[in-house]
């Protein structure tokens, strides 16, 4: 019972809150572009790709998509450790 | 004229993922779940960076000038592989509490107490 | 370009650099041999933590270091022709940073030494290893960065590598169990953090932390942005409305990795002092966030203690102090910041009591580091967590035994170690702010001591009992990591003034200082 | 599965393994880029493993050999990027753009026809990323078809 009720309220405030944003924000019309529009005018002479994504991606925001790639070997690593072979005895209950 | 149509997407992505995150037991359905939380923003972020009448942010013999912003379009991607990856590990991780608990069920996979 | 000028200047860079780069061979490097392994890890290590030391000197000497990654120049923030908007990530590294900086350090160096022998049993560990290393390449990461995006990276890869490395012992599921908990609910968290930030980038269309809070205007997205932020931070530091994963995480963890998990949790405690102070500051209503504040570290302090005396496991009862020392920290950073706003007040106790909260996060994370590696190396000799099996270590333990008696007094604030160092300054300013919160916080203290009392009573005192008799001393690695951090806690412990006059007094301000923020990174003011 | 599923499986497998090469290859100049192009390779994978069983692909695709294919392109993401240093740069310049030697081409500003050999590092970048996820989402899909089978590990 006291969970239903904590879930209804999170649930409530949740969708609540980004109702407001859906309704303050404006599609098709972004209030700033500044740095998209440096992007876009400068983005082929300083990185030499046409696409402006993956100029972005992996000149602009460069570092970002290291940490993305990490994040990838993060999860092969942690599959690969839970699904390892171990020896007798090391998969205790205590200790 | 979409009018805040994607937005309004958004919230409703977002209340089925949470319902689907808190009301269910099972753990797939869970993740199913925080999948559906992370398709949330990341339409979210792609809506952010749309302008009215632009094209995709290429310039190869591209149809327009007017373009949409690109920085959303990566924020997304990373957002996508980051999801992906978080998939796999808690996919893993229900597999390995399958074969040890023979349950996925979140209210029995509960040894832990305190 | 000397080589030295080479190091200053790339310093932020090589301190993310070196660990990853050593995380990605490591895997290939254990299959050389263990002997290769360890040292490679551990290389990486003392190069990385001597790489953190650098930057923090310079940072301290003069001021705040900022790295722009691929500019022409490393300082060059806002491009010449960009008009006067940073539009590359950009680390930025002030005396707060820098104080986060030389905690992960400190505190990678020795746990990392530590778990050279304790985890020398189990198979697999060039993973082990290797995921160590992303978690303080995370840590390091989250505590630099002038991007909230880049932030936003760097607490995945902190979240992903700790899950996958507390499910690294499985211990019949229970381990997996704890790990799934806790990533549910970072997941559940870094989706909030994700429209937080879509939220700052839809109106401001920046994500340099220094330029959201130049446009910041607060309108009601912000508020709700703030909200997002606020709970997922306070989640994944493990605050108390949301602390339920830290218990089952830090207690079945490898007691090296949860003595890491500390500095983890830590540096989302940073990440919400960030946003408060730095994207926020006084545009906010100061006393209410302030007391929202104040009010969670309250109960964490109270539900954390209160939960920790009839525990039975040693690893779980410790984990559940330190929820009630996290409370320590808010407390100390809310007062600061409900009196933000108002100059007379903060320059009589505002500042005090923030520089007592951060002293107390060094702090913490030294003392209870000590703490759960010491849990560790008693669970390492007898096999077992259950506090009413052990009895009579203290006979064939006597370092570990000594430094658990640090750690301990540390924790409950005895002088003249580190704790009492800051839990005095929160003690003193806190009085002037409101003399309840300080009573209450001088409770919790009494309560942790007498915690602790029992804990040493029926682990180490009581005659040998013969299950024991054969049990040895810690091996010699593991006994360094803890004296390392038992050298620390005594040190600042003895002297603190001039730690707090060189290191924390500079973080407080460059923290409550926002203008100054940002104008290290954007020029002028 | 059947003989018609397999037979088309390995008529499909190659044409699949050089879409995605060919996806990563254009990543500057076309949609896509490493990411997408790694993963579409990796469904390739994932076909093969369909249409036979884990028994028969496990001699064919060494966890070994797809664990290496992650290493380098992690090291040779971080390596192009710490390269930079070599050159007296930033980490994470961009040394290789309108430098004149490959991928070197300078682009002027405005819509063009696209050359490939443009795009500074990026292109590098681009095929060590490919690598990375291509031997990590198979390693992925392996690792957890391990767990059903009990008799031999994924080495």
């Amino acid at each position: 019972m006291k969970k239903t009720v904590v879930v209804i309220a999170s649930l409530l405030i949740l969708s609540a809150f980004l109702g407001v944003v859906a309704m303050t924000l404006t599609f098709g019309a972004p209030k700033m572009t500044d740095m998209d529009d440096y992007f876009l005018r400068y983005g082929q002479e300083q990185t030499g790709t046409n696409n402006q994504c993956t100029s972005v991606t992996f000149d602009f925001r460069g570092f970002d998509t290291l940490g993305e790639s990490t994040v990838l070997f993060c999860a092969v690593i942690g599959v690969a450790l839970i699904f390892r072979k171990m020896q007798a005895g090391e998969d205790h209950e205590d200790e | 004229m979409l009018w805040n149509l994607p937005f309004i997407t958004v919230v409703v992505l977002t209340f089925i993922g949470l319902v689907t995150v808190l009301m269910k037991r099972n753990l797939i359905k869970i993740l199913l779940g925080i999948n559906i939380l992370e398709s949330a923003v990341n339409l979210f972020l792609v809506s952010l960076g749309y302008r009215a009448g632009g094209v995709a942010p290429i310039f190869t013999l591209a149809p327009s000038d007017l373009m949409v912003l690109p920085t959303p379009q990566a924020l997304t991607l990373t957002s996508i592989v980051i999801g992906v990856a978080t998939s796999a590990l808690v996919l893993s991780f229900a597999m390995v509490l399958h074969k040890k608990y023979g349950t996925v069920d979140i209210n029995e996979i509960r040894r832990l107490q305190g | 370009m000397t080589f030295a000028d080479f190091i200053v200047i790339n310093a932020p860079a090589l301190l993310v650099a070196i660990p990853l780069f050593a995380a990605f061979i490591c895997p290939a490097v254990g299959r050389i041999s263990t002997t290769a392994r360890n040292v490679w890890v551990m290389g990486a290590m003392l190069l990385t933590a001597a790489v953190a030391f650098i930057l923090a000197f310079t940072v301290f000497t003069s001021g705040t270091v900022i790295y722009v990654f691929g500019a022409s120049a490393a300082n060059l923030a806002v491009p010449l022709d960009s008009g006067g908007i940073p539009i590359r990530i950009i680390f930025t590294i002030d005396p707060m940073s820098a104080f986060m900086d030389i905690i992960c350090a400190i505190a990678g160096v020795s746990v990392l030494m530590y778990s050279l022998s304790s985890e020398s049993k189990n198979t697999s560990l060039e993973g082990y290893y290797a995921l160590f290393l992303l978690m303080i390449t995370g840590v390091f990461g989250m505590v630099s960065t002038g991007d909230i995006f880049n932030f936003f990276v760097f607490l995945e890869i902190l979240s992903l590598a700790s899950a996958g490395i507390i499910a690294y012992r499985i211990d019949g599921g229970l381990a997996v169990e704890a790990a799934l908990k806790y990533f549910i609910l970072s997941t559940l968290g870094a989706i909030l953090i994700l429209f937080a930030i879509g939220i700052y980038y839809g109106q401001y269309n920046a994500l340099n932390i220094a330029m959201i809070a130049q446009r910041m205007q607060f309108t009601l997205l912000d508020r709700i942005a703030l909200v997002f932020l606020v709970a997922a931070l306070a989640m994944k530091c493990g605050a108390v409305p949301m602390h339920f994963w830290t218990p089952d995480a830090y207690s079945m963890a490898p007691a090296s990795v949860t003595a890491f998990l500390v500095v983890a949790s830590q540096a989302a405690l940073y990440g919400l002092f960030r946003v408060v102070f730095t994207l926020y500051n006084v545009t906010l209503n100061c006393l209410v966030v302030g007391w929202i504040i104040i009010i969670l570290g309250i109960l964490s302090m109270v539900v954390g203690v209160t939960m920790a005396i009839p525990q039975k496991d040693i690893k779980r009862l410790m984990a559940y102090h330190a929820v009630s020392q996290t409370g320590y920290m808010l407390l100390g950073v809310g007062v600061g910041l409900a009196v933000l706003g108002n100059a007379a007040l903060t320059s009589a106790f505002g500042f005090t009591a923030m520089e007592g909260g951060i002293f107390h996060i060094f702090n913490h994370a030294m003392y209870k580091g000590l703490l759960f590696l010491t849990a560790g190396a008693i669970i390492y000799r007898i096999g077992t967590r259950d506090l009413n099996k052990m009895g009579g270590l203290g006979h064939n333990m006597k370092y570990t035994m000594i430094f658990f008696i640090i750690g301990a007094l540390a924790i409950a604030g005895i002088p003249p170690l580190n704790g009492f160092a800051s839990k005095l300054m929160i003690y003193e300013s806190v009085y002037l702010f409101n003399p309840i919160l300080a009573i209450i916080a001088m409770v919790v203290s009494i309560l942790t001591l007498a915690s602790f009392v029992k804990v040493f009573h029926s682990v180490f005192m009581g005659p040998k009992l013969p299950e024991y008799a054969e049990v040895k001393e810690a091996p010699l690695p593991m006994l360094i990591g803890m004296g390392i951090l038992a050298a620390i806690v005594i040190l600042f412990g003895l002297f603190p003034q001039p730690v707090v006059d060189m290191l924390v007094a500079p973080a407080a301000h460059a923290l409550a200082d926002q203008g100054g923020y940002i104008a290290s990174v954007l020029g002028g003011a | 599965m059947s003989r018609i599923v397999r037979t088309a499986a390995d008529i499909i497998y190659p044409f699949i393994v050089i879409f995605g090469l060919y996806v990563v290859a254009h990543g500057h100049l076309t949609p896509g880029g490493g990411f997408q192009g790694g993963a579409v390779i990796a469904t390739g994978g994932a076909l093969v493993i369909v249409a036979y069983s884990y028994e028969e692909v496990r001699d064919w695709l060494s966890g070994k050999v797809l664990m290496g294919q992650e290493v380098i392109g992690l090291v040779g993401f971080i390596g192009v990027a710490l390269l930079a240093f070599a050159f007296g740069q930033v980490f994470f310049f961009n040394y290789l753009n309108a430098s004149g030697s490959l991928f070197g081409t300078p682009v002027p500003y405005g819509i063009n026809a696209g050359d490939l050999n443009t795009g500074g590092f990026v292109p590098l970048m681009n095929f060590a990323v490919g690598c990375e996820v291509w031997g990590g989402l198979t390693l992925v899909i392996l690792y957890m078809l391990s767990a059903f089978s009990t008799e031999k590990e994924v080495s």
